[in-house]
């Protein structure tokens, strides 16, 4: 009973009392179907502050729970959870964000509500069972978990084209994981134990870092994604409702940059030293191209979605720097890119829903007719432009100031700052096609200002763009202790390789 | 030869006589009865295995029960003769035959080459007394219930499952 | 006595004959029966072994194969009514749903 | 008294959230002076500072305000550096600002009323007050950081400003894209700054800008050494070009004459484009060890002032002519601080702050002016064809002497301080330019003597277009002057504009002790100063030059034209070349050939061909490979349950056969 009421436990769990009161509802009751997910999510946002309490600053895993799962054989899996300060930001910007998903799909979702709102549910345990899973077999079911109710999500809410997308979404995904599951087996099979913690601490040889550290690798670039394995997302979040891309970009793509942290950097050190060029390279690739990309996008979706393939590599950049200024860094550039991101979804689901079309040939002049949309867009935009004194510039900074330094090449860096300027030109293009000009189009020259529920659901991010952007440093102090160690271990892998 | 061996070819012929007519049988009844006549024989060759039980519920289940469900069906269908010629799967009866002549081949040279004594005729019974006690309904009742009674209550629950199963796909989905 | 290699090679005749049937008959009523005769020709063989090794558990087991071909047939049966009420037919040949 | 300091960003930020937030509820005038007085707060503080400052002796001081980011070894907070250079810019910072936050009072009231949406009036005092508090971020920063803060922070006010209107402009989209080319531009001198800052942090291993310094006085600078700190100084250089519009990143400031005009006076002449010349200056410890560097920012300044000014004398547009003047000003500032002459520059950024000021301010009654005339002649006159023309374009203008009685007289005021003219502002900051250039080098000397002697020609030039000759539309004709709100802030502008020069002005006796300068002395607290004597030759040669400029432009324009059609007489004098300055060289086609198009070339080659036609095809094509195989293979299966029950029984049989024969 006590594994089944930890905190930890039931910050992962809890969804799932909210999806038996779903099942047992009927489906034409709409808005008490809506409530009852929404209470579910918020009291799970409950729980998350309640761990956060009972969190300490200190480095190695804490509100450790473990209990036997399965044996067979060799083969002992562990239901094992456990928070340190990587994950504890992770795991409160998922319970944080999927309330607010669940509220912006209060007019957005009117078909087959009650199995909606399950599967976002069931996504939930899966993404905060990523977080907080430290047996590699329950992290992988908790992985491919919640590959299923995002396919659903995609697959049945989605947009024109979502039957494509969705597989698309799933095969790209899988594929990568199919190596990670190999690589887990392998481990497990090796070394007795599934138990990440043990792994860590008993360190493994170079030689097989590398093949386990590709393997892995592999299926965490896809999630990023990593240029040149990007291409899932555009599809993906295009066709997806816009809770759907909230959550994708909000919370999705950090699992992968999570797991680069976890694995890739906790586990295979000196492979992760000798790869962090090459994935140094990778990450400015995909800075300037997703960039340039989005540029010349004409939907206002797709220009978000490669704009999160810019953002994620400063993530990639920060974590392959390998020191404290970059991890850190990248670990706040996760937060700050859930937030700003899942905001710009949330904008760009706004005006969908009025309008029924996100092309930017269809919009101008937007300010005029809604005011209160475009200040609160032109916030979130700056945010997501790296403006200093919001979330996005504190991230950015110190990743590339930890990257200049890093082990890769100072011009890295150099190349990627040169982002930061393409990051100012296509969102300014964005604002300047949505919102500035005259209104030409007449079709929205009536468009109503943003409801009170849909400033409501933008305001909690807002406000966290500016606290991150003004005063970071309870973020800061909460990853460092972890950050600090898992840097320590990392330059004593790199003495090791060099 | 003795009477025995005279009888099982007798019956043997019989078998795969009723085998065979229920085979070519263009008439789905007259394939019905051939295999009513092919499991009467097969009880009789139970018998002679020492196996009366069986025997008589092979009797009253399948030739009796089954079969008759099976006419039932066919006659409610109206469905003694397809209407077209096949026109799909060309060498599929050919094939069909000369693979289960292989077969019938592979199982006599495996026969023939099985170990001297091996599957030769089984000793007889002692007494009278064995012979009737052995595969009577009450020793394979007493097996059937010490040593196989947790599969024989899951038989249940699979008689359970048949029986709902059929019940809902014959349910009229217009009626509902 | 009457070797146990002559029920084997017969079951073996009848269980060809049984596949032959479900392989080249269109009519689905006539491929159950088949199968049903396939089924048989497995409970001689086991019959004939039960009496070979003295164990009774191999007529046990007739009496299980039994029971799994009833309730096969009740719903194998079901389903033949199913679909002759869907297509208005039994013919094997308009089942081609499984193409890829 | 000190620790009042975050107050003078604090006040206008309280106003700045006060009007975002309740700006309707409070309506046009009370929004309005909500703004004045976060300002005129903020100008308090500031003077405030000053005093402090004076009780302490003038030795400058660092108050901390919070922690902001503490990640490993690195480590910033929000801090305020007050010394005598900060509170010299805060004081013409929030000063300017003060007086231009009342001119808008008055002016963006006609403003709105003419662009026809007067709902926006609080927005642009929400814009405004942001302005003034990111300014005094940036002016009171005491480290690189919260400085970037704050320069970004006055790009966005700028941003913002520029697309005021942003319905307004060429086809609807002209302020926009002013805005966003503005923001852009400015982005690539951020980059400049931005890689200056990694690189002092790994160098230095702080971005404070007291332990910088500290840490410079001791430093010994191998050859490595001096190449990094000559790429430091290079890059805060190529920040200081996008911000303060120098060569080659000016090609903003002059678009941005699409604000509204206390915009263009505020942002655009008095003080976000100064940032540049005050970053520098405060930097001048990192500059002096790299001669190079230094070399390189007075050639950027003096090639700006000359090339600006060549652009000016052939506008047409009344504020355009003074920002490419704003362009060249700065030049001479920025040439100023590239030879060392860090004084010379901040006065000369202090007087231009006044006189620039005064002269969009003054340019913005007029333009109203012609504006009220226009109405009121279409009015009388019923004629609509000649209202619509462009009320900012000079040649429209003309004789509006006598008709605008305030307006008239500053402007002269403003205009002659710019020329130069003794014994106005402008002559002593520019001669102590001249001074020093004439001193160190005398090549940049004789460039700035030639910007110097067109900034005179094009002042007069303009001064002749606007207001004398005959009126050549009927709106100039029936010009009224603006409203007391308007003029009083000019009136102020102007007295500061005459006798600003006062303020360097050599220390008489009145404090003891002859030959210092007072701004000097203030100043020397924070940067190094060097006083150069008064030289004869280099203030007599700037006044001819000046006077002369003005004679050739009485000479050229003092025969006004009659009508707005005819020849501009510099277009006869120069021929061809008059068609190239008034194309301004041509640079924006230019960059628009060079960067601009090759830039959306390429993003749409990366995205149609590279992305959708590259990567995701690749991809694509393998998941289209799998399911071809699958297509080929599906062939086999003819969905007749007989035909897969037959494979089994070959399958059967085979396994069966194989026992056998391996038996």
């Amino acid at each position: 009973m006590d594994v089944l009421f930890s905190t930890l436990t039931t910050v992962t769990a809890f969804p799932l009392v909210g999806v038996v009161i779903l099942l047992f509802m009927r489906g034409e009751q709409k808005t008490a179907l809506r409530w009852v997910a929404l209470t579910t999510a918020l009291i799970t946002f409950g729980l998350s502050l309640l761990m956060l309490a009972q969190f300490s600053i200190a480095p190695g895993f804490q509100l450790v729970i473990r209990t036997p799962w399965f044996r067979v054989g060799d083969f002992a899996a562990d239901f094992y959870l456990g928070v340190d300060g990587i994950s504890v930001l992770l795991v409160l910007l998922t319970t944080f964000l999927v309330p607010i998903a669940i509220a912006s799909t209060w007019e957005a979702v009117q078909d087959r509500v009650r199995e909606f709102l399950i599967a976002f549910l069931l996504l939930e345990v899966g993404m905060v069972g990523v977080f907080l899973a430290l047996d590699l077999v329950l992290f992988y079911v908790f992985w491919e978990f919640t590959l299923l109710p995002m396919l659903f999500l995609i697959g049945i809410w989605g947009g024109e084209r979502r039957t494509y997308a969705a597989l698309k979404f799933f095969l790209y995904t899988f594929a990568g994981s199919i190596f990670m599951l190999v690589a887990i087996v392998w481990l497990g099979l090796s070394y007795g134990t599934f138990a990440l913690p043990e792994l860590m601490a008993r360190g493994l040889p170079a030689g097989t870092q590398t093949w386990l550290f590709l393997a892995f690798a592999l299926a965490f670039a896809i999630k990023v994604p990593v240029w040149p394995l990007h291409s899932w997302l555009p599809d993906a979040h295009v066709e997806a409702p816009t809770a759907g891309s909230v959550i994708l970009a909000g919370v999705l793509l950090k699992l992968g940059t999570y797991g680069f942290v976890r694995f890739n950097l906790g586990l295979f050190p000196q492979a992760a030293v000798q790869f962090a060029p090459f994935l140094g390279v990778l990450a400015v690739i995909g800075i300037l191209y997703g960039a340039l990309v989005s540029y010349a996008q004409a939907d206002a979706k797709k220009l978000v979605a490669y704009s999160s393939v810019s953002h994620l590599g400063f993530v990639m950049l920060g974590l392959f720097a390998l020191n404290p200024l970059g991890l850190q860094g990248a670990l706040l550039q996760m937060i700050n890119h859930g937030l700003s991101t899942g905001a710009l979804f949330l904008l760009v689901g706004f005006i969908y829903e009025r309008r029924h079309t996100r092309l930017l040939s269809e919009f101008g002049g937007l300010w005029k007719v809604m005011p209160i949309y475009a200040a609160l867009a032109l916030v979130v935009f700056l945010s997501s432009a790296g403006l200093p004194g919001l979330n996005g510039f504190v991230g950015e900074f110190t990743i590339l100031l930890g990257a200049w330094d890093g082990y890769a090449h100072w011009g890295f860096a150099a190349a990627a700052a040169l982002g930061v300027i393409l990051a100012a030109v296509y969102l300014l293009w964005l604002f300047f096609k949505m919102f500035q000009g005259e209104v030409t189009n007449p079709k929205n020259a009536g468009l109503p200002d943003l409801t009170r529920r849909e400033v409501a659901l933008l305001v909690p991010l807002l406000i966290l763009i500016v606290w991150i952007g003004v005063y970071p440093q309870p973020f800061f102090d909460l990853m460092a202790p972890a950050v600090d160690a898992l840097a320590a271990n990392l330059s004593a892998a790199a003495l090791a390789v060099r | 030869m003795t009477i025995e061996l005279v009888l099982f070819f007798l019956l043997a012929v019989v078998a795969i006589g009723a085998a065979v007519g229920m085979l070519l049988s263009k008439n789905a009844v007259h394939s019905a009865l051939f295999l009513v006549l092919n499991f009467a024989t097969v009880a009789f060759f139970f018998l002679f295995l020492g196996a009366p039980f069986i025997a008589m519920v092979q009797v009253t289940v399948y030739a009796g029960a089954i079969m008759v469900l099976f006419l039932f069906v066919i006659m409610l269908l109206g469905a003694e003769q397809l209407r077209q010629p096949s026109t799909v799967l060309p060498w599929q009866p050919p094939l069909t035959v000369f693979l289960a002549v292989v077969f019938v081949g592979a199982a006599w040279l495996y026969f023939a080459n099985a170990g001297p004594g091996s599957l030769a005729a089984p000793p007889p019974f002692a007494t009278a007394e064995a012979a009737g006690a052995f595969g009577s309904p009450q020793a394979v009742g007493q097996t059937l219930f010490q040593t196989y009674v947790l599969p024989f209550e899951i038989t249940s629950f699979l008689l359970l499952i048949g029986m709902i199963g059929a019940v809902v796909l014959t349910r009229d989905d217009k009626k509902r | 006595m009457i070797p146990t290699s002559y029920y084997l090679a017969l079951s073996a005749v009848l269980f060809a004959i049984g596949v032959t049937g479900v392989l080249t008959r269109r009519n689905a009523i006539i491929v159950f029966m088949s199968v049903e005769l396939m089924l048989n020709s497995a409970n001689l063989t086991f019959v004939a072994f039960a009496r070979q090794f003295m164990d009774l558990s191999g007529q046990v087991f007739v009496f299980f194969v039994m029971v799994v071909a009833a309730a096969e047939v009740a719903v194998g049966l079901a389903l033949i009514v199913a679909i002759f009420r869907s297509k208005q037919s039994i013919s094997l040949d308009e089942l081609n749903q499984l193409k890829g | 008294m000190f620790s009042l300091v975050p107050l003078v960003v604090l006040f206008p930020l309280a106003g700045f959230a006060a009007n975002a937030f309740f700006g309707r509820q409070l309506g046009a005038a009370r929004a309005g002076l909500l703004a004045v007085l976060a300002a005129g707060a903020a100008f308090l503080v500031a003077v405030v500072q000053l005093a402090a400052l004076a009780g302490n002796g003038f030795a400058p001081v660092t108050v901390p305000v919070a922690e902001w980011l503490r990640v490993g070894d690195f480590h910033v907070a929000w801090a305020f550096q007050v010394d005598t250079l900060s509170v010299t810019m805060m004081l013409v910072v929030a000063g300017v600002g003060t007086l231009i936050h009342i001119y808008a009072l008055g002016y963006m009231r006609e403003d709105v009323q003419h662009n026809g949406d007067p709902g926006r009036y609080p927005r642009f005092f929400v814009y405004l007050n942001l302005f003034l508090a990111s300014m005094l971020v940036l002016v009171g920063a005491d480290n690189f950081l919260m400085l970037f803060v704050g320069w970004e922070g006055v790009g966005l006010c700028s941003y913002l400003l520029i697309g005021f209107w942003f319905e307004k402009g060429a086809a609807g989209l002209g302020n926009a894209r002013a805005a966003m080319k503005a923001f852009v531009v400015n982005r690539i001198g951020d980059f400049g700054l931005l890689l200056a800052m990694f690189l002092i942090y790994w160098t230095f291993g702080t971005l404070t800008f007291s332990e910088l310094f500290e840490r410079l006085k001791t430093v010994r600078l191998d050859a490595t050494g001096q190449l990094i700190v000559t790429a430091i100084t290079l890059l805060l250089l190529l920040g200081a070009t996008g911000k303060s519009a120098q060569l080659p990143l000016y090609v903003w400031l002059p678009d941005a004459m699409a604000g509204p005009t206390p915009v263009s006076a505020l942002i655009h002449a008095a003080t976000m484009v100064t940032a540049g010349i005050y970053m520098i200056t405060r930097n001048h410890v990192l500059f002096a060890l790299a001669p190079q560097s230094m070399e390189v920012v007075a050639w950027i300044g003096a090639a700006t002032a000359l090339f600006a000014g060549t652009i000016a004398v052939a506008q047409t547009d009344i504020k355009r002519v003074l920002a490419y003047s704003t362009i060249s000003q700065l030049g001479f500032m920025i040439a100023a601080v590239g030879l060392g002459a860090y004084v010379a520059g901040m006065f000369h950024l202090v007087t231009h702050a006044f006189f620039k000021a005064l002269l969009f301010l003054s340019a913005g009654s007029v333009i109203q002016a012609v504006e009220r005339g226009g109405a009121q002649g279409g009015a009388h006159a019923g004629q609509s064809a000649e209202a619509h023309h462009d009320p900012q374009d000079m040649r429209f203008m003309g004789g509006l002497w006598g008709k605008l009685p305030i307006t008239q007289w500053v402007f002269l005021i403003g205009a002659l301080a710019l020329a130069g003219l003794p014994p106005l502002a402008g002559f002593f900051s520019k001669d102590e330019i001249l001074l020093d250039a004439f001193e160190h080098n005398p090549a940049i000397f004789w460039v700035l003597v030639a910007a110097a002697f067109l900034t005179a020609f094009y002042m007069g030039r303009q001064l002749l277009l606007v207001f004398f000759g005959q009126p050549r539309s009927t709106a100039a004709a029936h010009a009224t002057e603006s409203p007391a709100v308007v003029t009083t802030p000019l009136i102020i502008l102007a007295l500061l504009s005459f006798f600003g020069g006062l303020l360097n002005l050599p220390k008489f006796g009145l404090y003891g002790y002859a030959g210092s300068l007072l701004l000097k002395e203030f100043l020397s607290f924070s940067v190094e100063a060097e006083a150069l004597p008064f030289n004869a030759f280099v203030a007599g040669l700037s006044t001819v030059l000046a006077l002369a400029a003005l004679g050739l432009a009485y000479v050229l324009y003092g025969r006004a034209q009659a009508t707005a059609q005819d020849r501009d007489p510099l277009a006869a004098l120069l021929g061809p070349v008059f068609g190239w300055l008034r194309d301004k060289w041509y640079v924006d086609e230019l960059y628009g050939f060079l960067v601009v198009t090759p830039f959306n070339t390429l993003s749409q080659l990366a995205a149609r061909a590279l992305d959708l036609g590259g990567v995701d095809m690749t991809f694509n094509n393998l998941g289209e490979l799998a399911r071809a195989v699958g297509a080929g293979l599906a062939r086999f299966q003819l969905g007749y349950a007989r035909r897969y029950a037959l494979v089994m029984f070959l399958g059967a049989v085979a396994v069966l056969a194989y026992f056998l024969i391996a038996r």
